[in-house]
């Protein structure tokens, strides 16, 4: 039986084991998880089966085919995307037991805890410090930029608890009770008024030293572990040709009733752009499957970041006076994920686009040293202990 | 050429204009205030307005015959300039500059008479002449007023009205001329519509049926005044835009020296700091716009070139100074806590006030014989 | 969507074409040789494009029963893309391009089967269309044909006509259609005038009473077939700018890697990196647009899009990244010496050759309906 | 009597001896020289009568108004606007009495020889060796993008002397005999096919040490002067509205008869950039004559680079496939300042305009240091011996 004979089949068992129409969705992925669905790539007992990775697409289109939500995998992203990686990859035994199926079937929802106010581009400089009492540590100081921690049960946290190496060496990685007595969530306001995220303070918050995830001073290698699978999250994806911030674009210009060239050219213009930016996510896309992946997948996140400011802040243009209105008027909630976003917050909102999950500097960093090979900046904060480095 | 002779530089008059301007400014409306405003339903703190038109903010270029301190477009630069770097909120720019100068051009010294004293006393006056969104030449004009008898009867619908929920006056673009229009009178109705730039608000105005006196129409050039009248409410926001500026140059500059990451200052890095020195590019290029436009205002040709020409530099590099700034923050800088957003927001709509860049380069292409 | 199934990745037919055309290239077209065709009277190496022409290059995308080797576009951008990069000159595009796919798109079955071969053997042709210097779509054309008994009698003049002082046939558009005419008919004078690109060439073609035979007239769909011969036209050119793009992009990683200044590899400077990178990120994006065009032109819909996608982006990318290379290298890019201003000439001149980016946007607008 | 006065009077004095229809130019030229209008700053004896230099102004305006050549100042620039700069600030009496009046007769023109192949932004990281030998210094080297060298009798040298202190500390300025042994001059092709500048080799030519110019290991004080001049004389200067690049940009359009409004908002576009940086150098113009500078004057020449490379670019395609036509093809030759430029003669060489007399990049840099007071680069080349560094 191939792989791909053996994942039908489980689909199949899944399916009529549990009639998606009337079972509890909880349940249903919870049969998902047993019967090693959830991550097809990971061994069995861990929500997989052991096959290839490209496998769960498969998994997931044939659910939706069948009525089955797949929605855990957006409301507990952090956790069934990222987490879940973290803890195949640097978890003992009882941690994988312990959080991975309520973690799939959104029974606990994860955040992650990389961000402070002082520690931006340079995650790596953070100061939350955590100290040794016992066999638990204690934790105190501030992340920042935490989407879904008002909602978390667990968090991925990178704290300090060596102060006195260099800032890569002595970092810790933790999972946090969210709900622990010490950690207090408030929603971060943003340009919208929207909050989105948190922050997230420690006033000597307790962790038990069993949820501390591999070695102490090795929060960094677990952190990376963490990061890449983010920047693989955003841009790169294969999305239909003039959808995304465009569509919305080119919706304007034609309610406009616009004949204006100039408008026009730049509309084609950014277009093409997108369009070729999309392209570029096809191949890099069809490389990855080759297993040749080149230089083209690595300019998804700056593009998308790039493109989406200028299409929104065109679409403004479009729409001439109507672009200085704003429906509804500014609100400081929580926002509303199933309404449709007017234009106006589109241009807001995408700004933070070439700041969150790698800023488009940091990017360009990227592409120039690791893709084309460039040497780095020198660096001032190499071989100094962390206590010594400016920062903030 | 008459622009040999013209000093750009800074007059002990006008220091004192802007230094003055900046403490009130400074005290009252600060950045809680402006939040505060921007929240609020009006938008509008009417003690803070008494203080302005007791300052002769509102009559500064009133002439003094009509209650005014007679001065010009330059010292009403001067202070738009402060204004426009602290984000001030309120119908100031709706009010002094935008319906006090339309009177001031389409109306007859009477009407001038009539009118000026009361706006520079502090009834708010504002501009209602655009209908559609993307026509800022006005080329189709479908709010018409007809005569009945002595009075003259309007009807259509004024959209993007600046601050028209606070005004007292409102000066309309018809099919026959500007009317002036008492914001009471019977057919008026007046909504507001939220704005992206909370700082500035707006409204739809609709005319059903208004009667309005016979001399409310002001002049007798019918929308002839008006291009002016956009000509030197452009030239007024470029100095409002480049005050914007000033501040985003300077928050920038500000943070990029002290924000450390990897060690160093973020200033250090070049990605930051040649964005840096390209927004004090953009800085000095609309700062020289805006001066040279507010200092030829008495030269129609001139205006025709400079105004425009303000309009598309103050605007373009304000909109991308603003977008830069919240990217040289970074993450705090997209914070409804930072004040970074009211800039940026204060920014793009700015920029499609009265015209969009594209607009304003058309109207320079024109007035250059491009 | 059909594009879901087609593949970008490299075959090893297409790795096979490049490497041998890299090799030939390297060879025959070394930079020596290339400076000596660039200052000579004509640009041609009479021997070296015999040698094409043995290679198969010129009837690359000819069918076999017509003396090609029966591929198509996608085998011919592949060899494109690295003539490109060797910023080869001669007639190769006027001919094995523009007017072999002419005569493909215009001409009868018969028509075809005489032309085809005397191009794929080595025969000169090219395309002989534009008589404005900013009328890409040729809503014009001076050019008259008239019928006098058996006979087309041709007056006009031809302009940018690339390589017409090497063409042994010349594919005129006249007011009623596309003809074939032979170089050496009486009343045809062709002069070869200087070009920013001396690497390609261009003549002036002239017209006077040129008498050809009725079979001339290629097809009987007067110019339609020709607007598709330009969208195909701008695809092939597309990869050539991609392949002058890679070169760009590894001229100016390499320097930036060795060239030291202030104790440092010039690359550690962000402002050198950032500008590396973004020259990657338009290498990419102009291989995305130059590959997709080459493998839709059997779908004229899809066509419609592409080809002006391609011609806007990769032209944009090519102009930058061949001046941003200069920068990059500093003073030596500005030599005569270093080959830099080879691409920077040929990304420019490439830019304006089938259309600007402008038209190609303008055509894209049309095809998607903006 | 006041200082104009002064100078008027004088003007009338050189005018009425000798009336510039009829006396020989070099004649008037030393008269002019003798009188102390030449540099009317300096102190009485070497070119001037110490009064402000804004007076120079008003002397060269009238030389002309009475029909007097002042073409001296252009055809042997680096001489008068830079090298006599040089010799006043750092030379000695001799070399002043030497140099300055046939300097400003134009019987001797001058170059300067700063940059090399391995020094471009990096100037003081230079390798032209000199190296003493009895009253003689023996120079080997090369130097690079020399103007007016091949018609030069003087150039203006830096050289190494001490590779083993850091570079600004090793390095010793000289005015070196372009006649001498040893010295060759080759010209230097650039990418419109013209030779504006040379390369100039030196091969153990020798230089007096009487042509020292300031001590020993000064010779970056001196180069500063310099340099300092020389990025005053590009960019920053008031010209009339329209003029320059921009004014071909028109014409090409005006001539174009198009009605393209793409290419007409473009070129609308750079006309205001143009002009609102034409207006900022009236502004600094303004703030310098009143005593205070401010940073309106430092942006001259980064603007002058960055648009006169967008409008010629510009330019041609407005001329369309015109703009793919060189009129006259290339020639490898000296250029012949006399004739007009085509249009794309000027968009081949203005890509050297973000290049020469200091990169874009460099003066970003000075713009963000200098006047907005960010903090510099990491230096890795501070305090470490010239010959220890990396470079070329």
């Amino acid at each position: 039986m191939s792989d791909l004979e053996r994942v039908d089949a489980l689909i199949d068992q899944l399916l009529t084991e549990n009639p998606p129409a009337t079972t509890e969705v909880r349940e249903l992925w919870g049969a998902q998880f047993d019967l090693g669905l959830a991550w097809v790539w990971h061994p069995e007992g861990y929500g997989g089966i052991g096959v290839d990775r490209k496998y769960q697409a498969h998994v997931n289109t044939r659910m939706n085919e069948a009525g089955a939500s797949t929605d855990n995998r957006l409301f507990n992203l952090l956790g069934i995307a990222m987490g879940a990686g973290v803890l195949m990859a640097h978890g003992t035994e009882e941690q994988k037991s312990r959080w991975l199926r309520p973690m799939f079937t959104g029974e606990e929802i994860w955040c992650q805890m990389f961000s402070e106010p002082g520690a931006g581009s340079d995650v790596a400089g953070l100061s939350t410090r955590a100290v040794p009492d016992g066999d638990e540590w204690v934790i105190n100081g501030q992340k920042v930029w935490t989407t879904l921690a008002h909602v978390a049960k667990w968090g991925l946290l990178v704290t300090r608890t060596d102060p006195n190496v260099p800032k890569h060496q002595g970092l810790t990685y933790f999972v946090v009770d969210m709900e622990a007595d010490g950690v207090e969530v408030r929603p971060l306001y943003q340009i919208t008024g929207e909050a989105e995220f948190n922050e997230v303070f420690f006033d000597d918050a307790r962790v038990p030293d069993a949820n501390r995830i591999d070695a102490v001073g090795a929060g960094w290698r677990v952190a990376v572990t963490t990061l890449m699978n983010e920047r693989v999250a955003i841009g790169g994806n294969e999305v239909p040709r003039g959808s995304g911030t465009i569509a919305g674009a080119v919706e304007a210009w034609k309610s406009s009733g616009s004949d204006d060239q100039v408008l026009r050219d730049e509309l084609v213009r950014l277009w093409a752009e997108v369009e070729a930016s999309r392209l570029t996510a096809v191949r890099a896309n069809e490389m990855a499957s080759k297993g040749t992946p080149g230089p083209e997948g690595s300019v998804g996140k700056l593009d998308w970041a790039t493109l989406n400011k200028q299409v929104t802040s065109l679409t403004l243009d479009i729409m001439g006076l109507d672009g200085t209105l704003f429906p509804g008027g500014y609100q400081l909630r929580r926002p509303n994920y199933g309404e449709s976003q007017v234009p106006q917050r589109a241009f807001l909102r995408t700004r933070a686009n070439s700041i969150e999950g790698g800023t488009s500097e940091i990017m360009m960093n990227i592409l120039g040293e690791r893709v084309l090979g460039l040497p780095g900046e020198p660096r001032v904060d190499k071989d100094v202990p962390w206590s010594e480095v400016r920062r903030g | 050429m008459a622009e040999a002779r013209i000093s750009y530089a800074p007059t002990d008059e006008l220091e004192l204009i802007q230094s003055t301007a900046a403490e009130f400014l400074a005290d009252r409306f600060g950045t809680a205030t402006v939040r505060e405003l921007m929240m609020s339903d009006d938008g509008f703190d009417s003690a803070a307005w008494k203080e302005i038109v007791e300052l002769g903010w509102t009559g500064l270029a009133i002439a003094e015959e009509h209650g005014g301190s007679g001065y010009g477009m330059i010292e009403m630069s001067a202070l738009l300039e402060v204004m426009g770097r602290h984000v001030v909120p309120g119908p100031f720019f709706a009010s002094a500059v935008l319906a006090t100068t339309a009177v001031q051009e389409a109306g007859t010294a009477e009407q001038q008479a009539n009118l000026l004293p009361r706006l520079a006393s502090g009834e708010i006056g504002t501009l209602a002449v655009f209908e559609r969104a993307r026509d800022w030449s006005l080329s189709k004009v479908e709010t018409t007023a007809t005569r009945d008898a002595e009075v003259w009867v309007l009807n259509g619908v004024k959209r993007y009205v600046l601050d028209g929920h606070l005004a007292d006056l409102l000066v309309v673009a018809a099919d026959q001329g500007l009317f002036v229009v008492e914001s009471g009178a019977d057919g008026v109705r007046i909504e507001q519509t939220p704005t992206l730039d909370a700082t500035r608000r707006q409204a739809t105005v609709s005319l059903e049926g208004v009667r309005v006196p016979s001399g409310s129409l002001l002049g007798d050039r019918g929308l002839d005044s008006l291009s002016r009248t956009l000509l030197l409410g452009t030239t007024a926001l470029a100095a409002e835009q480049y005050g914007g500026i000033t501040w985003c140059l300077d928050t920038s500059v500000e943070h990029a020296k002290t924000r450390h990451q990897f060690g160093r200052p973020i200033g250090s890095f070049q990605a930051i700091k040649h964005r840096c020195a390209e927004m004090l590019i953009k800085s000095e290029h609309s700062k020289s716009a805006a001066y040279h436009a507010a200092r030829v205002t008495d030269d129609p040709d001139e205006l025709a070139i400079a105004a425009p020409l303000a309009g598309s530099i103050c605007s373009d590099g304000y909109v991308w100074a603003a977008g830069e700034t919240i990217q040289i923050l970074g993450g705090i800088g997209f914070t409804w806590e930072h004040d970074a957003h009211l800039y940026f927001k204060r920014a793009k709509a700015s920029s499609l006030l009265l015209g969009d860049p594209r607009h304003h380069r058309r109207l320079l292409g024109d007035a250059i014989g491009i």
